[in-house]
């Protein structure tokens, strides 16, 4: 187990240090960039010229690097060209909105989705399977940020059931203390706080789980359909097990084994849906941070910085996955 | 009387947009307490099947049982699904052929054998353990206590195999069916088990219904044999009848086939021509027909009836293979 | 009835929350609430919530150069001099009064008496002198790299011998006199840019706002801009709150002026466009800027106040007559002939938006009445493209992508309608997008790529300067930089003369040569952006140079 | 022993037989195709694509006006907080520039199905490619190939397509199509390796092996061929979501930039979005349509890939 984690984080660095690398070159070959960015309109080519000497842009590339690999291994990725903070105080804020926002999408798509799947497969062929197939045909069919604004307009326009868009109610002054507002909220006691929050939190979670909950529905059900198929099922059977123990012990179990495996894959598709999502609810998260600092901005630190975050966060991700799956699995635990 | 009574016991599998396909078709037999009576075709011919009719663990939908099973006077297939399960289990219990597939490999072991226990005697998790480990033991399985927390794939096939007889028996049922139990396993091991199941079944007087295809198993097991041909019985014999004279040229061709010390190693081995997919349906003659040696004019054009032999068996031929010695 | 729904969807909420309240109620007493429960709605003003649209750098008004990072610095700092609300004229700021003597170099101002900074420091003419010192002697290249508007108005910095700035003497508590050591047209103008806002010496040295340094490829900036900005304003800094975009803004008691009649202003960053919207009809911000264009009747409609700014902005068509075909003014009044502006600002252009036939609004010194127009002639310009031998023409046409301006809400649509009507012309154009700060500055401006372009112009301040000036006044890559000495030369002298009558024709002259003789671009729009609020509330001027103030701003129940 | 079965009873059983066996002996495909056939939803999902392509190829015959015209009828009544509706001649009226709305979505299944096509396209090429030279090579080609796959793969799908759009030198359609087929190299890469490697070790790749037949014959002619039906599920799933990245980056203003292009996924990111309160329907029917495109590619592609499975033969 040890050398699986291990080997797994030289991986990790080895793929870091490529990307990084890749990044770094890539940015510097572009038009425009900070120097742009950082210019607006008004600039006079005098001023441009400082810029340029005072970013360190005059000196040979290859200082440039080392000069960018030496701040990324102490962990300093430079200064947002937005905002002026460093990235890391940057990323920092946007992380725990985005992982509120993932976990909520998380706990709907599976609460909702391995029941959802697991009735289908009981259910085969009938109307609930067919109704339910459908409806997740449809949920992974649907472009989410149009489903976002349809669910924004329906929902916080006419009739205001839900706060259109952030995390919190402006004004209402809550105390951070983690960055998960909803959690925040129950640490400190404010519990209208908390309440707020996780009334922000409904719609854009249930848009950002609309594609995990249609793919979880579906491999539960086919993986559930598998499990029935099992000899240990009919073995299972002719022990004459009650039915609810058979359900829970022996078909829940094994057919959440490649459930647990997607997902996995899906927090990669989640931080991608988040970029749609956020957008659609200005939630302050990573996928917002993406777009503004790409869109227009041209935030190229943030950006590259971002980039290593994704990646680091679908290995770790990843390499969880695996190690649940040891736990799960016991035909993996021994190796 | 009879522990348990086959009657005229047929299985249909239909699936939407196919033809039907009659995997069992009329099957009657007996078992009585005690007695072990074998099941013995080529795969396809419905052996396994009529098992899990008998049982009940047919998929639900898909397939349509008619006749009857009656299990100590209770007909087991007008049973509700759910009372079923009170009778698996406590009163038959079942060996299946794959004993890696037929383990829960994410359960550990001791579970798997205690919850049998628990379900039918009423023990708590800790007793039932406890006796999981005494069966565990009872069927020879080597240093009980690690294996009630080792999983399935951890064990080797034959002991595999063994928890399997171990949960089968963990209640004392009065009927086992063990449906190939020994297939999968290796030729040693096949002994094994063979003799295992032998013993166990004559110390607790359980009877017993061994399907195979291997007559080696049914010369050292069965007291009566029924050789399935596509979802028929075409032959019922006492054990030394069947192999002394096999009336069923398919009897005859299965003992044929089966490779013999006392033979010449030049002389061939003899085989059944063609392959079950030669059969024509029973209302056509007879199915074996297309393959048979001995296929007259009469064997094609309608149904053969299974009719008693005069030594206590029964045939479904028309041409059936001469007795040498007329008794 | 509305409160009372939201009362019952938050107490529903506040019930949901409570039973994941109670599993963790064990874990609860470590963090502890720093919040203050005084409640904002104890006063009478209550708090005015604002959408903004983007991010602000930081509250160092010299450090910065876009809108919205101005917006909180407006109101918790003044100028010496600013704009009659809701107009571009000037009127007296922290100075009461100011002059300027007869070569155009010194500026006296007479300040205001008994106005403190947010510190409790005194504004008097020490402070005003020791903020343009300041200006002028900063050192290093981080931070004279961001001083945009200071590189641009005041020409350098201390060394520099293009530096217009020379000395500043406060010869009473009340008077500063600032020296320049040439004539600017901008002046007095420029004295009301925001980025020229007098702030807190006192505060500045305690908080060592001169520190700016490099981190990657960007700047970190002082305590000053980030935490305790102290200027002289109607409201004083009350936090940012990064994680909700949220800056809170406190009413200046003090203030020498009329003072905030709201306790609180939130700033609320709300980036899209249809968000903002989406909140106002929400109820939860009073007021939004920049909404999309298409909103706006139906924000009206359901009886929002639309609030029109002036226009103080323009759109152009650039050419570059680096292309020799361009060089021929026959080939550029085709392109003016061949575009529908008519049409293009009936159908795309925001309400109040007009089709501009000079380079700067009507409301800018030096406007001229009598230029020649441009009507929509296709026929015309098929004439005149062929009297040049010009055609068959094929045109790279740069438009900018992932941008929305107040000028060009909407840059794909103005490129698709203008290079339909070139097209219509018999012009071939090849369209080119570029992303606003992923090339298309750097191709438009700096190396001059295109032969079309569109680009705009949001005024500082009033002076026409400002506007030609800026576009034409030097040889630049946008429009091809030589051969139009004739007009730089026009516009610095107009630029440099001292008397405002002079300077009014001098410009007149050259906004009727711009167009007949000249026509390095073809003007489009001025279309100007609108603010809408709720209707509850009142007093808030919207400001041609979007430089509102909010202090009078109230909440009607 | 002589044999007196009548030729007749003969002749009765042959026909028996046949008719029995027919089940077993089939090839794998024919009977993939036939479940195929029978099964509704790939019946649907082969109707949808069927139409869209149609449309999609004949679109100048079936479109009542060219798509990027601006027409005087529609631009006079036209502000940038009115768009007309349906009118004679126009039958869903206009679009944000006074062109016709009816054309456009005609023509945008013909554009939507080149984006489409191209991204699913390129991609399944590179990768393939990638994925067939390092399954049949192996060894540290194979290293390589895994290891720049892994970095691709490291960045989910549309956050990888953003960054390449954001990292582009220029943005034009090709920028989308590109990025967008250059998230599914590495998905395809891997499933070709994959299959190529199980294939190696399959019996009738050893068998050919061990004929003498050439390493480059073994590729192009035993372990391609048969890799290439789970590419082909793979693909037709693919076009779906390339369709919906497409169109999910003209939502975050990063996508193809020129708005004359009638391509749905532009349509519904750009206008749709910012006119959804003027005209709901600019954004509704491209929604509508994409919808509609990505169910009939993911039913096909999923009735393949069942149909495909050995499990569901029985």
């Amino acid at each position: 187990m040890l050398r699986v984690i291990s080997r797994r984080l030289v991986q990790l660095a080895v793929t870091l240090l490529a990307l990084t690398t890749l990044v770094f070159f890539w940015l510097r070959s572009l038009p425009g960039g900070p120097v742009d960015a950082l210019l607006g309109e008004r600039a006079t080519p005098q001023t441009r010229e400082l810029l340029t000497r005072a970013l360190g842009y005059d000196q040979p590339i290859w200082v440039q690097y080392g000069k960018f690999l030496q701040n990324v291994v102490t962990g300093n990725f430079g200064n947002s060209i937005r905002t002026g903070e460093p990235v890391t105080e940057v990323i920092g804020r946007a992380f725990p909105a985005t992982v509120e926002l993932a976990v909520a999408a998380i706990i709907i798509a599976i609460g909702l989705g391995v029941p959802l799947g697991y009735l289908a497969a009981r259910h085969r062929g009938r109307v609930l399977d067919n109704a339910t197939i459908i409806v997740t045909l449809v949920g992974i069919s649907i472009p989410i940020f149009f489903l976002g604004y349809l669910l924004k307009d329906w929902l916080t326009q006419g009739v205001h059931v839900f706060p259109p868009s952030g995390r919190i109610s402006t004004g209402l002054d809550n105390t951070d203390v983690t960055g998960f507002f909803v959690l925040d909220g129950l640490l400190t006691r404010e519990l209208d706080a908390s309440a707020d929050a996780l009334w922000h939190l409904v719609l854009p979670a249930v848009t950002l789980a609309t594609i995990p909950l249609a793919i979880i529905i579906r491999i539960t059900r086919a993986s559930v359909l598998d499990v029935l198929d099992e000899d240990y099922i009919r073995t299972a059977d002719a022990k004459g097990l009650r039915s609810p123990t058979i359900r829970k012990r022996h078909v829940l179990r094994n057919a959440l084994l490649p459930v647990v495996t997607i997902i996995g894959l899906q927090t990669g598709a989640l931080l991608a849906g988040a970029v749609l999502t956020e957008k659609v609810y200005n939630w302050g998260g990573l996928g917002t941070l993406i777009t503004d600092s790409i869109s227009g901005s041209r935030d190229y630190p943030v950006l590259q910085a971002l980039i290593l975050l994704a990646a680091v966060v679908f290995i770790v991700v990843n390499l969880v996955v695996d190690l649940s799956y040891a736990v799960i699995d016991p035909r993996v635990r021994v190796r | 009387m009879p522990l348990l009574d086959v009657r005229d016991l047929s299985v249909v599998f239909q699936r939407k947009g196919t033809r039907p396909v009659r995997a069992v078709d009329g099957v009657s037999f007996t078992v009585e307490p005690g007695q072990t009576v074998g099941l013995v075709g080529e795969s396809g011919c419905g052996k396994s099947v009529t098992s899990l009719a008998i049982m009940g663990l047919l998929p639900r939908r898909g397939n349509k049982v008619t006749g009857e099973v009656r299990f100590d006077e209770t007909d087991l297939l007008k049973l509700r699904p759910q009372d079923l399960r009170d009778w698996r289990g406590r009163d038959i219990g079942m060996i299946f052929q794959d004993p890696l597939s037929s383990l829960n490999p994410v359960i550990p072991l001791g579970l798997q054998v205690a919850e049998v226990l628990e379900r039918h005697q009423g023990r708590t998790r800790k007793a039932a353990l406890k006796q999981a480990r005494d069966l565990l033991d009872a069927v020879g399985i080597p240093d009980p206590d690690r294996r009630l927390d080792e999983f399935p794939h951890q064990l080797s096939g034959g002991m595999r195999q063994r928890a399997l007889i171990a949960i089968a028996l963990a209640c004392k049922p009065r009927l086992l069916i063990a449906d190939e139990p020994t297939t999968a396993l290796d030729v040693t091991i096949q002994a094994q088990i063979l003799t295992l199941l032998k013993e166990l079944v004559d110390d607790s007087g359980t009877a017993l219904v061994m399907i195979t295809h291997d007559l080696g198993v049914v010369a050292g097991l069965c007291d009566t044999v029924n050789v399935l041909y596509a979802g028929k019985v075409v032959e019922r014999a006492y054990r030394h009848q069947l192999f002394a004279e096999p009336r069923h040229p398919y009897t005859h061709g299965l003992l044929q086939s089966v490779p013999r010390l006392d033979v010449d190693r030049g002389e061939r081995l003899h085989q059944i021509r063609g392959s079950v997919s030669d059969n024509i349906p029973w209302s056509e003659g007879c199915a074996f027909a297309p393959r048979c040696d001995r296929v007259i004019d009469d064997c094609i054009g309608e149904t053969v009836p299974l009719e008693p032999t005069f030594r206590g068996g029964a045939l479904r031929c028309t041409n059936p293979v001469p007795q040498e010695v007329p008794a | 009835m509305r409160a009372s729904r939201m009362r019952a969807t938050r107490l529903r909420a506040v019930i949901a929350a409570g039973a994941v309240a109670a599993l963790t109620i064990g874990a609860a007493g470590c963090a502890e609430s720093d919040r203050d429960s005084g409640g904002g709605d104890s006063a009478a003003g209550g708090t005015f919530i604002f959408a903004g649209a983007g991010d602000p750098k930081n509250f160092d008004p010299i450090f910065n150069d876009d809108g919205e990072s101005f917006r909180p610095i407006r109101q918790m700092y003044d100028t010496l001099i600013t704009h009659k609300p809701g107009t571009a004229e000037l009127v007296g700021g922290l100075a009461e009064s100011w002059e300027n003597d007869p070569s155009g170099k010194v500026w006296t101002f007479k300040l205001r008496q008994g106005v403190k900074f947010h510190d409790g420091s005194a504004l008097d003419g020490t402070a005003v002198c020791a903020n343009f010192d300041r200006w002028y002697n900063m050192k290093g290249e981080a931070a004279q790299s961001q001083m945009i508007y200071y590189a641009d108005v005041f020409g350098g910095f201390a060394g520099n011998p293009d530096a217009v700035y020379d000395n500043c003497k406060a010869p009473d508590a009340n008077t500063a006199v600032v020296t320049m050591k040439k004539y600017k047209g901008a002046f007095p103008g420029a004295f009301t840019l925001t980025a020229f806002s007098i702030a807190s010496p006192t505060a500045m040295k305690q908080y060592d706002a001169d520190k700016v340094t490099q981190n990657g490829d960007s700047f970190s900036y002082s305590a000053f801009a980030n935490e305790h900005p102290t200027g002289t304003g109607a409201f004083t800094y009350g936090g940012w709150n990064k994680a909700t975009g949220e800056i809170t803004l406190n009413k200046n008691p003090d203030y020498w002026g009329d003072k905030a009649k709201v306790d609180k202003m939130i700033i609320k960053i709300i980036k899209d466009e249809n968000t903002r919207k989406q909140e106002l009809r929400a109820g939860t911000v009073q007021a939004i800027d920049f909404p999309a264009p298409a909103d706006r009747k139906a924000l009206a409609g359901e009886g929002y106040k639309v609030l029109d700014r002036p226009a103080f902005n323009i759109l152009y068509l650039g050419i570059n007559q680096k292309n020799p075909k361009l060089k021929d003014l026959r080939v550029r009044q085709a392109i003016a002939y061949a575009l529908n502006r008519a049409q293009l600002v009936q159908t795309k252009g925001p309400g109040g938006s007009a089709v501009a036939d000079e380079f700067l609004p009507n409301t800018v010194l030096g406007y001229a009445t009598d230029v020649q127009k441009y009507e929509y002639n296709v026929d015309k310009a098929k004439q005149l493209l062929s009297e040049a031998g010009a055609t068959g023409l094929t045109l790279n046409f740069y438009y900018p992508t992932e941008v929305s301006r107040p000028y060009m809400p909407n840059p794909q649509e103005i490129f698709t309608v203008l290079a339909n009507d070139l097209q219509a012309a018999g012009i071939k154009v090849n369209g080119v997008p570029r992303p606003w700060n992923g090339g298309f500055k750097d191709d438009v401006q700096q190396f001059g790529k295109q032969d079309l372009h569109i680009l705009g112009w949001t005024g500082d301040y009033n002076d026409p300067g400002n506007f030609v000036g800026t576009f034409f006044g030097r040889a630049k890559p946008e429009f091809g930089d030589d051969a139009m000495t004739e007009m730089f030369t026009a516009i610095g002298k107009a630029d440099a003369t001292v008397d405002q009558a002079g300077k009014k024709a001098a410009f007149e002259q050259v906004n009727r040569d711009l167009a007949a003789k000249w026509l390095p671009a073809v003007p489009i729009w001025h279309a100007p952006p609108a603010i809408v609020t709720t209707k509850n509330v009142e007093g808030l001027v919207p400001s041609p140079l979007t430089a509102e103030e909010f202090n009078t701003v109230s909440l009607t129940k | 022993m002589t044999r007196a079965l009548s030729d007749v009873k003969r002749r009765r059983i042959d026909e028996l037989i046949a008719h029995t066996s027919d089940a077993g002996g089939v090839s794998l495909l024919r009977d993939a195709g036939r479940r195929l056939v029978r099964n509704p939803t790939a019946i649907v999902g082969a109707a949808i694509i069927v139409l869209f392509l149609i449309i999609a190829i004949f679109a100048p015959l079936v479109a009542p006006h060219d798509p990027v015209q601006r027409f005087p009828e529609l631009t006079q009544n036209l502000t940038v907080d009115t768009i007309p509706g349906a009118q004679a001649g126009h039958p869903l009226g206009s679009d944000p520039l006074g062109r016709d709305f009816a054309s456009r979505m005609i023509y945008g299944a013909r554009q939507t199905l080149f984006v489409g096509v191209l991204a699913t396209l390129i991609g399944l090429l590179a990768g393939v490619l990638l994925g067939a030279v390092a399954g049949a090579v192996g060894g540290w080609v194979d290293a390589v190939v895994m290891r720049l796959t892994d970095v691709m793969l490291a960045l989910p799908s549309l956050l990888l397509a953003i960054t390449l759009v954001a990292l582009a030198r220029e943005s034009s359609q090709w920028t989308v199509i590109v990025a967008v087929a250059i998230v599914n190299v590495p998905i395809f890469a891997r499933l070709l390796r994959g299959s190529m490697l199980a294939q190696r070790e399959s019996d009738h790749v050893l068998a050919a092996r061990a004929l003498g037949v050439k390493q480059r014959h073994i590729v192009s002619r035993h372990m391609l061929p048969n890799s290439l039906t789970a590419v082909i599920v793979q693909a037709t799933l693919t076009f779906a979501v390339a369709i919906l990245d497409a169109a999910a980056l003209s939502f975050l203003g990063l996508g193809d930039p020129d708005i004359n292009r009638a391509e749905w996924g532009l349509m519904l990111g750009v206008d749709g979005v910012r006119y959804f309160e003027v005209r709901p329907e600019l954004a509704y029917y491209p929604a509508l349509a994409i919808i509609l495109v990505a169910l009939g590619f993911t039913l096909l592609g999923e009735s393949i890939r069942e149909a495909l499975d050995p499990k569901n033969r029985r």
